[in-house]
């Protein structure tokens, strides 16, 4: 109604919070808030919104087999489940937590809620494709769901074959489940690429675009890429364990390490399909908080796109002791270390973005920090594992377990916690708890080092991975390891708690609470049904706070836009 | 940038290319019976393979540059499908290039170069057995 | 300073000098990583103390990268890389590279049990015996799944891959025993399939192979007899049932004090009534004990996994006698008491 | 895709004009073929590992199937995709009924090719030549190569089977749309995607017939 600079709004130095700032008329109640509404919606925020509840909701199901595993390893024998239940847990936990959470998480979650509104368009391109994708994911869900209650699958996420295609477990319904998720995935790509390419604004060049579409679009490039290639492979192993045709069978001259070769052909990109989104987000978070212009803004756009390119070239590193050839060894094991690079610059960028900035020490922040540290030592710990006479000794080990533990639940969930607690105000129009969230953003970043680097000393000492009992020597570490996971355990929990009382009772947010110059920032929250009032014209980049800029006032200080 | 590409690939499609695609058809035509021919003359043992795969690639290429219209467009069309084709290359390659330089033993027995070469002792067992 | 480090990061013992080479790079490794994450981690807290916000209304400069900061981004974590990568791959190169003189191990990964074969000479369950300071060449093969040999002491790890061969070797120097893993998974008995690796003074291992030889030439002596069906030595038949048991790795998954294991216990299985997966009931007579080595699955008690896998063709029909008189010995009055020592395996000699 | 081929000629409510929704299509559709190109990869990195492994299997192996029916089919799908792309011609001059007939054509082709298949297929089940497990066709020696390569062979062509059934179902609908005089001279996208979708099932086929008829 009024302008509403900072000096009248109420608040820390860290937000501005407007009561007057709950935009009425937005995307939550227009066109309907039936059922129906949503479930026949194009609304690109609202499937986003879908889609985050579902991601939330497989995360907990990980999470619960997660503490499952952690329960069964705390003691050398058996604790609680016997032997084929443990199997079955750790697969179903990888499978969840992959396929259900962590692939689709921050790109069909907020990628698909954020990036028409960062690109100043009305929509995705191809708003039906969108619905489909949300609904093939429910779908493989279901499938995949099916085969685990059912009978329940014992290969580990991998799928290795010949055990995949010999066991007496359920593996068909799990290899079609993450098939159909698969097509989702590609849907989601797909969308975001054409869109990113045909609906900027006016004003948004290439050279403008948010650090968060660039690490999407980058994701949904591997995404097009990597994801019929496992596609088609899970659809081998499944007609081989169900009709015996035998490409990749040993008993009838096929070659398993074939497999491995196809099936990391995907599964390491997908790795980045994890992690650059949390990148992306991180790239957001740092600028909004440190309150200035990212540095090097071309290095960590393009890095995006390097991991995007090289990271298709380093499959074969997991394949050292596979029988592969110490060749393709050496090709696979050199490339890695370029991979890296890209991830190095983006660190190096990131940390001098703070430089000569005006940093607030806030829950996203707090989950920056935490993100950065293990990013730096888990992806580290990833190219000392591609070094490969060190990957002999590590490979298959605990090492591995906490190395791309560190990368997944390290950087990808503070990702996505971060993503969460930054756009929050944006989505809901409501502010969570700044006190909870600290307290939870410690115990989860103390919890995670708690529970992980345990495992890599397991894993120093030898402790193969899989494992459902253990030698005594090993006793020690597992139990501090649990004891680690509790505490990220309930850290979670208090997040999840905060988070939905902030949802019902939060403080009204208002358009722009963190002072950002992000551009889903200039529209209210929370947004109205086709994302802004009026088409929007960019005229300056998405991370630029420097004074000397007059032709872009900070918003917050911008009129406020009349609504009833 | 956008819009104008898009401008300049509508406006190539209202021309008429019937007379172009009389040619690419009588041109896919011949070189689908010289393919057939040359796999009549029983090249050595690469060669034909390189030559098949070679004419293949020709055709390939008339179909996606003309039929397919990747001549007329510009940037994202072509780099889309060329991106696509780096990574076919990229996955087939690899994956021959380890089985062509692995352990010979360690490739399935019965192909070639797995069978035990003088050097290697049989093992004990009589062979490899696996059973299912 | 070696030894120091080793037992910081809980490395295992070192039995070769592969193994001391292969930490001095992890040492490396290490220290640089901690080093880089410490370092960037402290400058985002100095940064934080030295520019944190002071006010609402702060205003920042516009910060340009100069090319030589991209370029040192870019340069120093590279060369750092390919320093580990130019150490790491000639160590990897040398583990594929197994001198002409090595002598060679057959290794043969099964649910859930390795089996060692010299030869020409005695072969082994789940213990491999090595000479120490002589290269020794490992021909791992699988007759299953993927299992995958690992010898933490010795950095050394290969995958076993079913119907084919994969190489590597190593010079143990330390005699000593060291533990033997499977690094692939591999299924239920995936944390029990524990070996061990023995190294031996050279003088002790030769005289252990010889004395297996000589063991061996009896048994081979009988085997000339009737090459077609081996006859097993004279002697007691349950103890020849035991071994069996012991060789074909039985008692990795069925017990014999008793206990729930991944298969039924045998103590008292003979002439029990058991419940079926389809509810039926049957009594575990000889037929049905001859059965169920031939075809587990088809008979299945209720309660246990269909993970057996089938003995036909495996077991020549004395040692399935064998084994049957070896289960119906085994009555409760039978059993020690005490604590259970879990299966052991012993070398046997074996052709 | 499925918008700009659903939705009616005009603009939809996202777009800023109708060049940009075009331009979206196209890029859509060809993001999708590039999908496609991968989907079939895999079956052509195994057909290459293979081909090396047991390579004197597998030129026998296709000299054991009939290469005129893979010649045939060859030159029918050259054929029906010059049509698609003479009904593409018409579509941009506004003649919709020409589309149709042409794209019938194509459908026409489609069927004699899937005609040839199933007669193909009979013979081979007949011959024993099938794949994996059930595999007894004996001419090829007793090395596993014989039962992989007719595995792939399956795969391979059963795998671009189904989407020339896809892409005449696809022609089909585009085609009697295009009778209808959906399409005007200004917007005749559908009909060029339609066409990209079977032009790229011509393109696996001319890869597929030299790597399993003539190698």
């Amino acid at each position: 109604m009024n302008p509403s600079p900072a000096s009248e709004a109420s608040g820390s130095m860290h937000f501005v919070t407007d009561q007057n700032g709950y935009f009425a008329d937005n995307y939550l109640v227009k066109p309907g808030t039936g059922l129906r509404s949503w479930l026949y919606t194009l609304d690109h925020k609202r499937i986003g919104v879908m889609y985050l509840v579902g991601v939330s909701i497989a995360f907990a199901i990980g999470g619960f087999f997660a503490m499952l595993i952690r329960l069964e390893l705390l003691t050398p024998g058996p604790t609680v489940m016997d032997a084929m239940t443990y199997n079955r847990v750790f697969t179903l936990h990888g499978v969840v937590m992959i396929f259900l959470f962590m692939i689709p998480a921050i790109p069909s979650g907020f990628g698909n809620f954020f990036l028409p509104i960062m690109l100043g368009a009305k929509d995705v391109a191809f708003p039906r494709l969108n619905l489909l994708s949300w609904y093939l994911y429910l779908l493989g869900a279901a499938i995949a769901i099916y085969g685990m209650v059912y009978g329940g699958t014992d290969t580990g996420w991998t799928f290795y074959t010949p055990y995949s295609t010999t066991t007496a477990t359920k593996v068909v319904p799990v290899l079609l489940g993450a098939f159909v998720i698969g097509f989702s995935s590609i849907l989601t790509g797909l969308n975001f690429i054409v869109t990113t390419h045909t609906m900027r604004a006016p004003g948004l060049t290439w050279g403008r675009l948010p650090l968060f579409i660039w690490g999407i679009y980058a994701t949904s490039v591997i995404q097009i890429l990597a994801t019929p290639v496992v596609g088609m492979t899970l659809l081998l192993v499944a007609v081989e364990n169900a009709f015996g045709w035998g490409i990749f069978d040993p008993a009838r001259g096929g070659d398993p390490v074939l497999f491995q070769h196809f099936f990391w052909f995907y599964s390491h990109p997908a790795v980045y399909i994890m992690i650059l989104p949390a990148m992306a987000v991180i790239s957001e978070v740092v600028c909004a908080f440190a309150r200035k212009n990212i540095f090097g803004y071309k290095a960590v756009a393009y890095s995006s796109l390097g991991i995007a390119f090289v990271g298709f070239f380093t499959w074969g590193h997991h394949l050292f002791v596979s029988g592969q050839s110490a060749v393709d060894g050496g090709i696979f094991g050199v490339l890695t270390m370029f991979v890296g690079i890209f991830t190095a610059i983006k660190v190096f960028n990131w940390t001098a973005t703070l430089y000569k900035g005006s940093v607030a020490f806030t829950t996203p922040f707090a989950y920056f920090v935490g993100f950065l540290f293990f990013l730096v030592f888990g992806g580290m710990t990833g190219v000392a594992l591609a070094t490969l006479s060190l990957d002999v000794h590590w490979h298959d080990t605990y090492f591995v377990v906490a190395h791309f533990h560190f990368i997944m639940v390290g950087a990808t969930v503070m990702g996505f916690l971060a993503a969460l607690h930054y756009w929050l105000p944006k989505i809901t129009g409501r502010m969570y708890s700044e006190g909870w969230g600290l307290v939870a953003a410690v115990m989860i970043v103390l919890g995670f080092n708690f529970t992980f680097i345990p495992q890599f000393l397991l894993g120093n000492m030898g402790m193969p991975r899989r494992y459902y009992s253990y030698p005594e020597k090993f006793w020690a570490l597992n139990v501090a390891s649990t004891a680690g996971a509790s505490v990220l355990a309930l850290g979670l929990v208090i997040v999840l708690v905060y988070t939905l009382v902030a949802i019902k009772w939060g403080p009204i947010a208002g358009r722009n609470p963190w002072n950002s110059r992000g551009f889903e920032w200039m529209t209210p929250s929370p947004p109205p049904l086709e994302n802004f009032e009026k088409p929007p014209t960019f005229t300056h980049g998405p991370h630029e706070y420097a004074d000397e800029d007059p032709a872009f006032p900070a918003p917050h200080l911008a009129p406020e836009p009349k609504h009833v | 940038m956008a819009v104008s590409e898009s401008h300049a690939e509508s406006e190539k499609l209202h021309h008429s290319h019937l007379g172009r695609y009389v040619a690419v058809l009588a041109a896919l035509v011949v070189l689908t019976v010289t393919t057939y021919l040359a796999a009549k003359v029983h090249l050595p043992a690469p060669w034909n393979v390189i030559v098949a795969l070679a004419i293949a690639t020709a055709k390939g290429s008339l179909v996606a540059l003309f039929f397919m219209h990747l001549w007329d467009q510009q940037g994202a069309n072509r780099l889309v499908f060329a991106t696509s084709l780096v990574f076919v290359a990229l996955l087939v390659g690899l994956t021959l290039a380890d089985n062509a330089t692995r352990f010979p033993l360690a490739n399935p027995p019965g192909s070639v170069g797995a069978l035990p070469a003088p050097e290697y002792v049989p093992p004990p067992q009589g062979g490899a057995t696996y059973q299912r | 300073m070696n030894e120091l480090l080793r037992r910081l990061l809980f490395l295992p013992e070192q039995a070769s000098e592969h193994a001391r080479q292969v930490d001095a790079l992890h040492y490396f490794v290490i220290v640089t990583t901690m080093v880089a994450a410490a370092g960037v981690f402290l400058t985002v807290v100095y940064f934080f103390v030295r520019y944190r916000r002071r006010g609402i209304d702060d205003r920042t400069p516009f910060v340009h990268p100069e090319f030589i900061h991209e370029a040192l981004f870019v340069v120093v974590p590279l060369a750092l890389f390919l320093l580990w990568f130019a150490i790491g791959f000639p160590q990897f190169v040398r583990l594929s590279l197994p001198p002409a003189d090595a002598m060679d191990v057959y290794v043969q990964g099964k649910k859930w049990m390795w089996k060692f074969a010299y030869p020409g000479g005695p072969s082994s369950i789940d213990t491999l015996r090595v000479p120490a300071n002589r290269p020794v060449r490992l021909l791992i093969t699988s007759r299953d799944v993927i299992h995958s040999l690992y010898v933490p002491a010795l950095r050394l790890k290969m995958d076993a891959l079913p119907g084919r061969y994969t190489q590597t070797w190593f010079e143990a120097d330390r005699p000593g025993r060291y533990d033997v893993f499977c690094a692939e998974y591999c299924g239920t008995g995936h944390s029990a399939m524990l070996g061990e690796l023995v190294v031996m003074p050279e003088a002790e291992f030769d005289r252990w192979v010889s004395e297996q030889r000589r063991s061996e030439l009896v048994a081979s002596a009988q085997d000339a007899a009737t090459p077609a069906d081996r006859v097993l030595p004279a002697g007691n038949l349950v103890e020849q049932g035991r071994r069996v048991a012991s060789e074909q790795g039985c008692l990795k998954c069925h017990s014999v004090d008793g206990s729930r294991h991944i298969g039924p216990t045998w103590v008292d299985l003979y002439q029990r009534r058991e419940k079926l997966k389809d509810g039926a009931t049957v009594v575990a007579d000889e037929g049905y004990l001859t059965k169920s080595m031939m075809d587990p699955g088809a008979q299945l008690v209720d309660g246990y996994q269909n993970v057996m896998p089938t003995y036909q063709g495996k077991l020549t029909p004395p040692e399935v006698a064998a084994l049957v008189e070896y289960i119906k010995s085994l009555r409760t009055q039978a059993v020690r008491s005490g604590p259970s020592e879990g299966p052991a395996y012993e070398s046997i000699p074996r052709k | 895709m499925s918008d700009a081929t659903v939705a009616p000629p005009q603009l939809a409510h996202h777009f800023e004009s109708l060049e940009k929704q075009q331009h979206a299509a196209r890029l859509g559709m060809w993001l999708f073929l590039a999908t496609e190109v991968l989907l079939f990869t895999a079956l052509f990195a195994g057909y290459g590992v293979y081909r090396y492994l047991y390579s004197d299997t597998f030129q026998q192996a296709s000299r054991h199937l009939h290469t005129w029916i893979g010649l045939t089919n060859t030159l029918i799908l050259i054929v029906s995709s010059f049509t698609v792309a003479a009904g593409l011609d018409q579509a941009a001059k506004g003649k919709g009924r020409n589309t149709f007939r042409l794209f019938m054509f194509s459908v026409l082709c489609g069927v004699v090719f899937m005609c040839f298949k199933a007669y193909e297929y009979t013979h081979h089940f007949h011959e024993g030549m099938l794949p994996g497990r059930y595999y007894t066709y004996e001419a090829l020696g007793s090395g596993p190569g014989g039962a992989i390569f007719f595995s792939l062979y399956y795969l391979i062509t059963g795998l671009h089977a189904f989407h020339v059934l896809l892409g005449m179902t696809v022609l089909t609908v585009i085609g009697l749309r295009a009778r209808a005089g959906r399409y005007t001279t200004e917007y005749f996208v559908p009909v060029e995607l339609a066409g990209l979708y079977w032009h790229l099932v011509d393109l696996i086929w001319i890869f597929v017939f030299p790597l399993i008829y003539l190698a």
